[in-house]
């Protein structure tokens, strides 16, 4: 893995240049509220610590996709054949991407690997990301198979050092991003050093001991079932759907068609398990009618299903759903919960 | 192709008309049968009575399209169900002030009482109401676009 | 440090205790803890000894009142739809109510949604709740580590900072402008009685949005609900969005467009506040629940103001006063007429 | 029942089928008698179907009289007897045997499809008299294009081979469906009714023997009805007015009024025709409407304007507003101009001078007479007639002839406009079921229906009717257009455009397409859902569809006509009008056909004359009547009554009325009491009254009367109050009741008219007091021939045969000075003596009068308690304060309300004759529900989904009929069906949508909001 060092001035080079083929996004805080902008290259700041408040799935998955575009016009000639509706687009760079939302691409490739419209969207989107120099409290990565120095999902990675900064080139597409900068400022062995350190401290966060995932899969599903806490959860749950559309690798969707003034589209948009119409049967009949069968299957889901299905838990630490459930109903305990399951 | 100034020259507006059966409806075939021209903007859906139109239907015209709303039902006191337009009233009340605070112009939502008898009247109002709505010009608020 | 809070805690302990262990309820409302400083856990005891765990601060912002038809309805024997409920006396429910918590339960007695007899309230007059977004705002975007409250003053600290501020400085805006702190419905009362409070122009807000020009308070309004992401916490915070389905999830008929479609946002914000509308407590629920720190509280705020100018109505005061919208007078406000007014004086058509 | 032959027989025979004959047909057959309708021409429509619109709505005549011609065509229990007539009447009452001429068709209605091919290749051309001669039409021929029944006849007169068999027979040749028969033969039936019921009609007077009109000499003076002819859109010239003599549009048109009425030197007719100046200021209204280029000079030369019905003098108002002329002149002759055939009119102005003007058409105001072959059918039943020729009847038995069991309505009895005669259609209706009322339903069929086919599980096969209306829609409107864009809209499966979509024809074709093509779901674009929706509904049904399968598209009333000038645009609007329907209908779903059932009681509010008559109508035929009056006395209105103004005394009438019904064992009488609330609504009424009784009833009659207005201040205060010898009129007949013999002693009487009405802040006119005052004055000249009397008046409106007081009046010297709202007469005191002055136009100045006595014409005023009755029985009024009707022209007792029916001075102020005649009428309307034991109540009702119901209770609290609940166990809303009248403001109030309402469901609205932006 090549790493680079980089300053200020190569930065700001780098943006400019980026920004004249692509468009460059990156955390804004403004109003009192921090999600995902459009900005000028010369805008760009080193993101504030943690997470912004939206998750980086917006760039993916995002609400709504246009599946397909149709007329709903009398007399039209192709009234109701539907048509593709994507087009690439240019291409974009998302910087300032922390570890964990980087990796949550990678998790979520896995449900969409044959989904051409994430394909789509992964293919034309780059990430610059920017490892974590100070964990928040909330944040428990390390927990769930990542770290704060983490480099999954990303194609540049830049760590924060004196003077500048250590940019992990990861991919090709990263290669070509750096251009000439590549061949030319290329890390020193100290520098190199210095970044293996920190990532050496960064495994050692605080967690349960061994790979949850791991041990999750290896336990029986029904012992977890009908454990007695999920009662407890419940309780304080008010069934919104925060913690699902703030969550980076929830990519529960639905499909439903819009038409108005003589068009028609067939949208993809977020849905949450947290809802009861999300399993309502036609027939009205409704497997999770009860709010505590909702509240078990997202903890269930992102714990044990999905790791036994993909391997790795559906879950990358980021704490954006501790922090924002109105209830406070926190990931954590319910992990630890059911670790101690026995 | 047309540039948006001229498309803006061209544009008639297009009003929703929800009219009472008994009454203001009736006082829109009274307006035919006395020939009281007005602007052909409006298109009339006929209800039963101005307490059947709620505010999620006034909404949704508005995000179909519609530059403008007119509501129209029995004066007070001749409701052919006794009560729906006094409960209608109330409703309205509230419902036109919540959309002028969240920046819905005034001129875009009117409401009126029309008797079956009121043919002039609701050739004049259909004439006022249009006015209104041209004053300010082609609905984007609350105008769903999609593709 | 002896508060009123630590009080109220321990007279809230002590009687849920006491109604648990007497069999009076079968399970009792409350809060605990949190895991992060600055929130609190609505939890359901359901033994005495899980009294122990209950707590009383001012990061209690969630209505209770929300949780009592399900958690009644769990009580109850289970039975088919359309099955009479069984003979006899059915499990009660204790719950901490303050005024707008209990001014809810009024709107949803006379909306059928629950008995009167079974709930214990313990009535607690509030004293105003923390706004945590204000307390971000005032860290600066640093991490929040830790809280500490007194009867005035709130202090707050984190990685390398700790901060005090007035509690007035710090309270939900609608504790700010709340003049029904008491309950007025409760079986018991808790802790000190707050005097009936004499809030200064309490629409400020809304008549400083009033004031502006369509395109500003559109301007105003886009911003506001731009960060939404139909998450419906507040809809779900809300104890009158009692709705099996609402309007915003139906799809027969689909009223609103299920994405971040500007209008479909506009629409479900409009909507949910309309149907609020002469109901709405201002308990500001919607408000501490959303994620994203949208003040959807001033919709339903304008409406409030609206029912007490245009109907002289203010909601769940009186169990038989009824609710706005479902009575009128023949002399209703009607100047929003532009034909047939009384303003105009052309009733029946005498202008011919 | 002893001896069934004892009993009267159950059907009953109409004469005559214009609007009064269908009217009566109607209420006989609705209210369980079967009916043999005779009409002597080959489709009945009578004069009305001649008129382009009538006054004072301006409604196309032929629109709003289809609908009942059609359902008279269609009733199981009228037998249409056309090309008939009545030779002899023999038996009586209960037992009548009628001996009737069919007169040979020549085409067999069974095989005739109206399809018109047999008219386009005959040879012989003739006069079309329907056109009164301006047009031409075959012998064989079509009377009208919406003739009821829709069949061709062969005129013998005029027909080639019935002339000379053998020689062309064209139309057997390419008749499709073989129903020519040139063997067709008269034949002679004998029909056995209980009662016969006589709606003759009229003659249009023929001005041609008049020399000084020009008729028949000038090409460019035509009578009204020939110019209603030049208007219609199915006229001669398809509504583009035209002169006969170059076919050109004209730019200057008169009327001339009062052509063969008023007339005793040169037309024999001293009665007034009544309607003539109505109709003239109509076609001057129209004529300026259809005008092609901008202001259409229109003068009217009249003697005195007669606009004395409900709304006439707002109308008459509102022409001179618009721009018609009128001179108050008889125009001595008509002369021709000299050059392009136009005509020469000399009169004498406003300023007393005399005045030239030349128009390009006259209109002759032509009056109304008896038909001669009806005068003599009258002579041959037996009937008598009256001096001016007309059927005779008496002010107490305005409906009856001399012969019992025989009954008379509309124009044959006295020159009448349309509300009249179809409310002495009723009348007659009730007059002639009164004996047969035990036979009831004895005789009477029922509708049978195909069974509905299931359409519920198909796919929407739409078919779209998009209707010309002659030329109301077509002339504005692309129809053609609208229809092949039709044809795209999804689901739409068929469209067609038709001429008259409601003409029978158009009708049988419809329910023939709906099988054919397999129709679920019809669309049409035509007029108003208010008066056509149960005609199309009906023909859906004949088909085997469910009736609320049916959307309409309001292009005429809501589209055609209020767009004239944009073509273009209103095509438009037309194709948004009918894919919003299209929209709607795709959802409409098969509705139940619900039923309530009757309490078989009346409620009839005011015991004077009106309200008297008619709960003794109605409690006559054995169903019991609540009769509510507020006062603690019989009687009303009339006991201040001298006498009608036939002459005969009221008093002693009316103690024989109040005996009658004080000992009617049928009629309940609650007096001192009034109505407090009323709930329910037809055939299950609930009224709350103020006894604290509650009173179970199937419907209501509403006849609280009026009051005399009492001028106590203003410029028409006049003395009144203040000078013990100034009355209003009925104080002065109180004085006649007591036979006051300070009367005779009067030297010198002065009457003002119109004191304080037809004013702006009372507007109307009170139709009877110019004929009650000149009957007054009549009678003070009785008492003492000497005394000097003056009328002072406006306008003398001594309509129909009350023009012969006028005339007697005049005979006997009393004097006439007409003043105006100018120069209204001037009246003080001096010393005790009334002195009065008013401007003699004649003279041109002022005249001093110094009467003993002034008495003062003043209006009849709605009751102040109306307005709380309105509000009770939730029915509308005029600006004027009187009760509005469901329709002026056609439906003049019954309430928009469904079950409430109005009679007497709440209506409008009416002498006594049309008083009684309207009671009657009100007791037959409500007779056709209470002879029912089930009535069809509302399908359109509220449901709900108890998946979403969240039992709230909201839709509780704003229903206004307590037709929804929260069921007791399931705490869910449940609606109670028969109760439920379809508002929808449960729907409204609820938030969870888990009430909807059938067929206006919100997702059947939303579709048609969103059919309506489709295009924007």
């Amino acid at each position: 893995m090549k790493i680079l060092k980089l300053d200020n001035s190569d930065l700001k080079t780098l943006l400019t240049r980026w920004n004249e083929t692509r468009d460059l996004f990156s955390p804004v805080e403004g109003n009192g509220k921090v999600g995902w902008q459009r900005i000028e290259p010369l805008a760009f700041n080193e993101p504030a610590e943690g997470v912004p408040r939206a998750s980086i799935k917006v760039f993916f998955f995002p609400q709504p996709e246009t599946l397909l575009e149709y007329s709903t016009r009398s007399g039209d000639r192709d009234a109701y054949v539907p048509r593709p509706a994507m087009g690439k687009g240019r291409e974009r760079i998302i910087l300032g991407v922390r570890p964990c939302d980087a990796r949550s691409v990678m998790l979520n490739s896995l449900p969409f690997a044959n989904d051409p419209y994430f394909k789509v969207r992964k293919d034309t989107t780059l990430i610059v990301g920017f490892t974590c120099e100070r964990p928040c409290s909330t944040c428990f990565c390390s927990w769930t198979g990542g770290s704060p120095m983490g480099t999954e999902g990303m194609d540049i990675a830049m760590t924060k050092i004196e003077g500048g900064y250590l940019a992990a080139v990861l991919s090709e597409k990263g290669k070509e991003l750096l251009g000439h900068l590549h061949d030319t400022k290329e890390a020193s062995p100290e520098e190199r050093k210095q970044l293996e350190a920190l990532r050496k401290q960064a495994q050692k966060g605080t967690g349960p001991a061994g790979s949850p995932a791991e041990i999750l899969r290896k336990k029986a599903l029904m012992d977890l079932y009908n454990a007695t806490f999920w009662q407890k959860l419940a309780d304080s749950c008010i069934n919104c759907g925060a913690c699902t559309f703030l969550c980076p690798t929830c990519y529960c969707f639905d499909i439903q068609d819009e038409t108005v003034k003589g068009k028609g589209r067939r949208i993809r948009y977020w849905d949450s398990c947290m809802f009861p119409l999300f399993t309502q049967h036609a027939s009205g009949h409704n497997p999770r009618g009860q709010k505590i069968q909702r509240v078990r299957n997202r903890f269930m889901h992102k714990l044990k299903y999905f790791p036994e299905r993909f391997g790795p838990l559906s879950c990358v630490g980021c704490g954006r759903c501790i922090r924002e459930c109105p209830v406070n109903i926190d990931i954590r305990e319910v992990m630890r919960d059911l670790l101690s399951i026995q | 192709m047309d540039s948006a100034s001229d498309k803006d020259q061209k544009w008639e507006p297009k009003i929703i008309a929800f009219l009472c059966n008994w009454c203001s409806y009736a006082g829109a075939d009274l307006a035919g049968v006395s020939r009281f021209q007005y602007p052909p903007n409006i298109r009339i859906i006929r209800v039963p009575c101005s307490g059947r139109v709620s505010a999620n239907m006034i909404l949704d015209a508005l995000k179909a399209g519609a530059d403008g709303i007119l509501v129209s039902g029995c004066h007070p006191g001749d409701c052919h169900y006794i009560s729906g337009n006094l409960y209608a009233r109330r409703r309205f009340a509230l419902l036109k002030n919540l959309l002028e605070f969240i920046g819905i112009e005034p001129e875009r939502i009117n409401f009126s009482w029309i008797s079956a008898s009121e043919g002039e009247q609701f050739a004049e109002l259909v004439r006022e109401v249009t006015t209104r709505i041209k004053t300010v010009g082609p609905a984007r608020h609350l105008v769903k676009e999609i593709g | 440090m002896e508060t009123l809070f630590s009080q109220t805690t321990e007279a809230i302990r002590r009687e849920a205790k006491d109604l648990l262990e007497s069999g009076k309820v079968a399970a009792f409302l409350g809060f605990v803890k949190g895991s992060l400083p600055t929130v609190t856990r609505p939890f359901v005891a359901r033994t005495p000894e899980e009294t122990d765990k209950l707590v009383w601060n001012g990061l209690c912002v969630m209505n209770l009142a929300n949780y009592l038809p399900g958690l009644l309805k769990s009580l109850e024997p289970p039975r088919r739809p359309g099955e009479p409920p069984p003979e006899g006396p059915l499990p009660r429910v204790g719950v901490i109510a303050t005024g707008c918590w209990s001014r809810n339960m009024v709107i949803q007695i006379q909306e059928n949604q629950m008995d009167r007899e079974r709930l214990v309230i313990l009535g607690v007059d509030s004293h105003g709740m923390i706004d945590r977004r204000k307390l971000e705002v005032l860290a600066g975007g640093r991490e929040i580590q830790s809280l500490e409250e007194t009867d005035e003053r709130v202090i707050i600290s984190g990685r390398d900072f700790k901060m005090e501020t007035a509690r007035q400085e710090v309270l939900r805006d609608n504790c700010l402008t709340c003049v029904h702190p008491s309950p007025v419905i409760l079986d018991k009362k808790i802790g000190p009685t707050v005097p009936e409070r004499r809030v200064h122009e309490p629409f400020a807000r809304i008549e400083e949005i009033e004031r502006m020009d369509a395109g500003s308070r559109w301007a105003w309004f886009q911003e506001e609900i731009a960060t939404c992401i139909r998450c419906y916490a507040c809809r779900n915070a809300c104890p009158l969005c009692y709705c099996p389905t609402c309007f915003v999830d139906d799809s027969h008929p689909q009223w609103v467009g299920k994405s971040i479609d500007k209008t479909d946002t506009a629409t479900f914000h409009i909507l949910r506040a309309y149907h609020c509308a002469g109901r709405c407590t201002d308990c500001g629920a919607c408000e501490s629940a959303c994620p994203m720190g949208i003040k959807m509280r001033l919709f339903t705020r304008k409406l409030q103001k609206d029912c007490l100018e245009l109907f002289a109505s203010e909601p769940g005061l009186d169990l038989n006063s009824p609710l706005p919208l479902t009575t009128y007078q023949p002399e209703d406000p009607d100047t929003f007429i532009i034909a047939g007014s009384k303003k105009q004086g052309t009733q029946g058509g005498s202008e011919k | 029942m002893s001896n069934p032959s004892d009993r009267p027989k159950g059907s009953v025979m109409v004469v005559g089928g214009g609007i009064a004959g269908v009217q009566a047909a109607l209420d006989m057959a609705d209210s369980g008698f079967y009916v043999h309708l005779i009409e002597k021409s080959s489709a009945i429509g009578g004069r009305m179907s001649q008129l382009d619109k009538t006054f004072p709505t301006n409604d196309c005549s032929a629109c709003i009289l289809s609908p009942k011609l059609v359902e008279c065509g269609r009733h199981l229990n009228i037998n249409l007897m056309t090309l008939s007539e009545v030779l002899a009447l023999e038996g009586e009452e209960g037992a009548f045997t009628a001996t009737v001429r069919q007169n040979p068709r020549y085409v067999d209605p069974a095989k005739c499809i109206a399809c018109g091919t047999c008219a386009e290749k005959c040879p012989k051309k003739v006069p079309n008299e329907f056109d009164l001669g301006l047009g031409k039409r075959k012998a064989i021929y079509l009377k009208y294009p919406q003739a009821v029944p829709l069949k061709y006849a062969i005129d013998p007169d005029q027909c080639i081979w019935l002339k000379k068999p053998g020689r062309c027979g064209m139309c057997q040749k390419v008749c499709p469906s073989g129903a020519i028969n040139f063997d067709d033969q008269p034949r002679e039936i004998q029909i056995e009714v209980g009662s016969v019921i006589l709606a003759l009609g009229f003659s249009p007077f023929d001005p041609s023997i008049l020399d000084f009109t020009g008729y028949g000499r000038l090409p460019n003076v035509v009578t009204a009805m020939e110019f209603e002819r030049l208007l219609s859109p199915s006229g001669p010239c398809l509504g583009h007015m035209e002169r006969p003599s170059d076919h050109k549009e004209p730019r200057r048109i008169a009327w001339l009024q009062c052509v063969g009425s008023r007339d005793i030197n040169r037309a024999c007719h001293g009665y007034c025709s009544s309607v003539c100046c109505m109709y003239a200021i109509k076609q001057a209204v129209i004529a300026r409407e259809h005008a092609q280029g901008p202001d259409l000079a229109t003068s009217i030369f009249f003697m005195d304007m007669r606009t004395h019905g409900k709304e006439f003098e707002a109308y008459y108002d509102r022409a001179r507003a618009e721009g018609v002329n009128f001179h108050r002149c008889r125009i001595h002759s008509v002369l021709p101009a000299g050059h392009d055939d136009n005509l020469i009119l000399r009169y004498v102005g406003d300023d007393g001078l005399i005045n030239q003007e030349e128009f390009d058409l006259v209109v002759l105001s032509v009056g109304l007479e008896m038909d001669r072959q009806a005068a003599e059918l009258a002579r041959r039943l037996g009937v008598e007639l009256d001096p001016n020729n007309f059927v005779a009847t008496s002010a107490f038995r305005p409906v009856s002839t001399n012969r019992p069991g025989v009954c008379v309505c509309g124009a044959v009895s006295e020159p009448k406009d349309i509300p009249q005669s179809v409310m002495e259609a009723s009348a007659s209706a009730l007059e002639a079921s009164r004996v047969l009322a035990p036979s009831r339903w004895s005789e009477t069929r029922k509708k049978e229906y195909p069974d509905e086919r299931n359409v519920w599980a198909e796919p929407p096969r739409i078919g779209v009717f998009v209707c010309s209306c002659g030329i109301n829609i077509a002339s504005v409107v692309d129809v053609a257009a609208v229809t092949d864009y039709a044809r795209t809209l999804p689901g739409v499966v068929f469209a067609q455009n038709n001429l008259f979509t409601c003409s029978q024809d158009t009708i049988n074709q419809m329910a023939e397409i709906i099988k054919r093509e397999g129709l679920n779901r019809v669309v049409v674009a035509s007029c108003t859902p208010r008066t056509h929706e149960p005609l199309f509904q009906e023909t859906l049904r004949d088909a085997g569809l469910n009736k609320f399968l049916f959307e309409m598209a309001n292009i005429r009333d809501q589209d055609s006509w209020v767009h004239q000038k944009f073509p273009d645009e209103a095509t438009q609007k037309a194709k948004d009008l009918v894919r919003m329907a299209v929209a709607k209908v795709r959802q409409d779903e098969a509705l139940a056909y619900n039923t309530v059932s009757v309490v078989k009681r009346a409620l009839v509010l005011g015991a004077g004359v009106a309200g008297m008559t008619a709960a003794l109508s109605i409690a006559d035929q054995g169903i019991p009547v609540v009769l509510v009056e507020r006062k603690d006395r019989l009687g009303g209105h009339a006991r201040k009554f001298y006498r009608t103004w036939q002459g005969d005394l009221v008093q002693e009438y009316l103690k024989g009325l109040c005996r009658q019904v004080e000992g009617h064992s049928h009629i309940d009488l609650r007096l001192g009491t009034s109505v407090e609330r009323v709930e329910g609504s037809v055939g299950q009424f609930k009224t709350l009254l103020s006894d604290g009784s509650k009173v179970s009833h199937g419907a209501a009659i509403i006849a609280i009367g009026a009051g005399s207005h009492k001028p106590r201040e203003g410029r028409w205060n006049y003395l009144y109050g203040k000078h013990p010898e100034v009355h209003v009129l009925l104080e002065l007949d109180k004085r006649f009741i007591k036979e006051d013999p300070a009367l005779k002693e009067k030297g010198q009487t002065v009457f003002i008219l119109c004191a304080g009405s037809r004013v702006s802040e009372k507007p109307y006119c009170s139709r009877v007091c110019c004929t009650h005052a000149i009957d007054q004055a009549l009678h003070l000249k009785e008492l003492n021939p000497d005394m000097e009397i003056f009328m002072l008046y406006r306008d003398i409106r001594t309509y129909g045969e009350k023009e012969r007081l006028y005339q007697r009046a005049r005979e006997k010297g009393i004097v006439f000075i007409r003043y105006d709202l100018d120069n209204i007469p001037k009246v003080w005191d001096e010393q005790g003596k009334i002195q009065v002055e008013a401007k003699d136009p004649i003279l041109d100045r002022p005249v001093r009068l110094h009467p003993d006595m002034l008495v003062l014409a003043t209006a009849v005023r709605p009751k102040v308690d109306a307005d709380v009755v309105s509000r009770a029985f939730k029915c509308s009024m005029t600006s004027d304060r009187f009760f509005l009707e469901a329709h002026m022209k056609l439906r003049p007792v019954d309430f928009a309300t469904d079950g409430i029916f109005m009679a007497g001075l709440c209506h409008y102020p009416k002498p006594m004759d049309e008083t009684i005649a309207q009671a009657k009428a009100a007791a037959a309307r409500a007779s056709t529900i209470l002879a029912q034991d089930a009535i069809p109540a509302e399908s359109i009702t509220a449901v709900v989904d108890h998946g979403k119901c969240v039992g709230c209770g909201v839709c509780t609290m704003v229903c206004a009929y307590n037709a929804i609940h929260l069921d007791e166990d399931s705490r869910l809303a449940t609606v109670d069906t028969a109760m439920c009248k379809g508002c929808g403001a449960c729907v409204a109030g609820c938030r969870s949508d888990a009430v909807t309402l059938k067929n206006i469901g919100n997702e059947q609205i939303m579709a048609a909001i969103e059919a309506a932006m489709e295009i924007c």
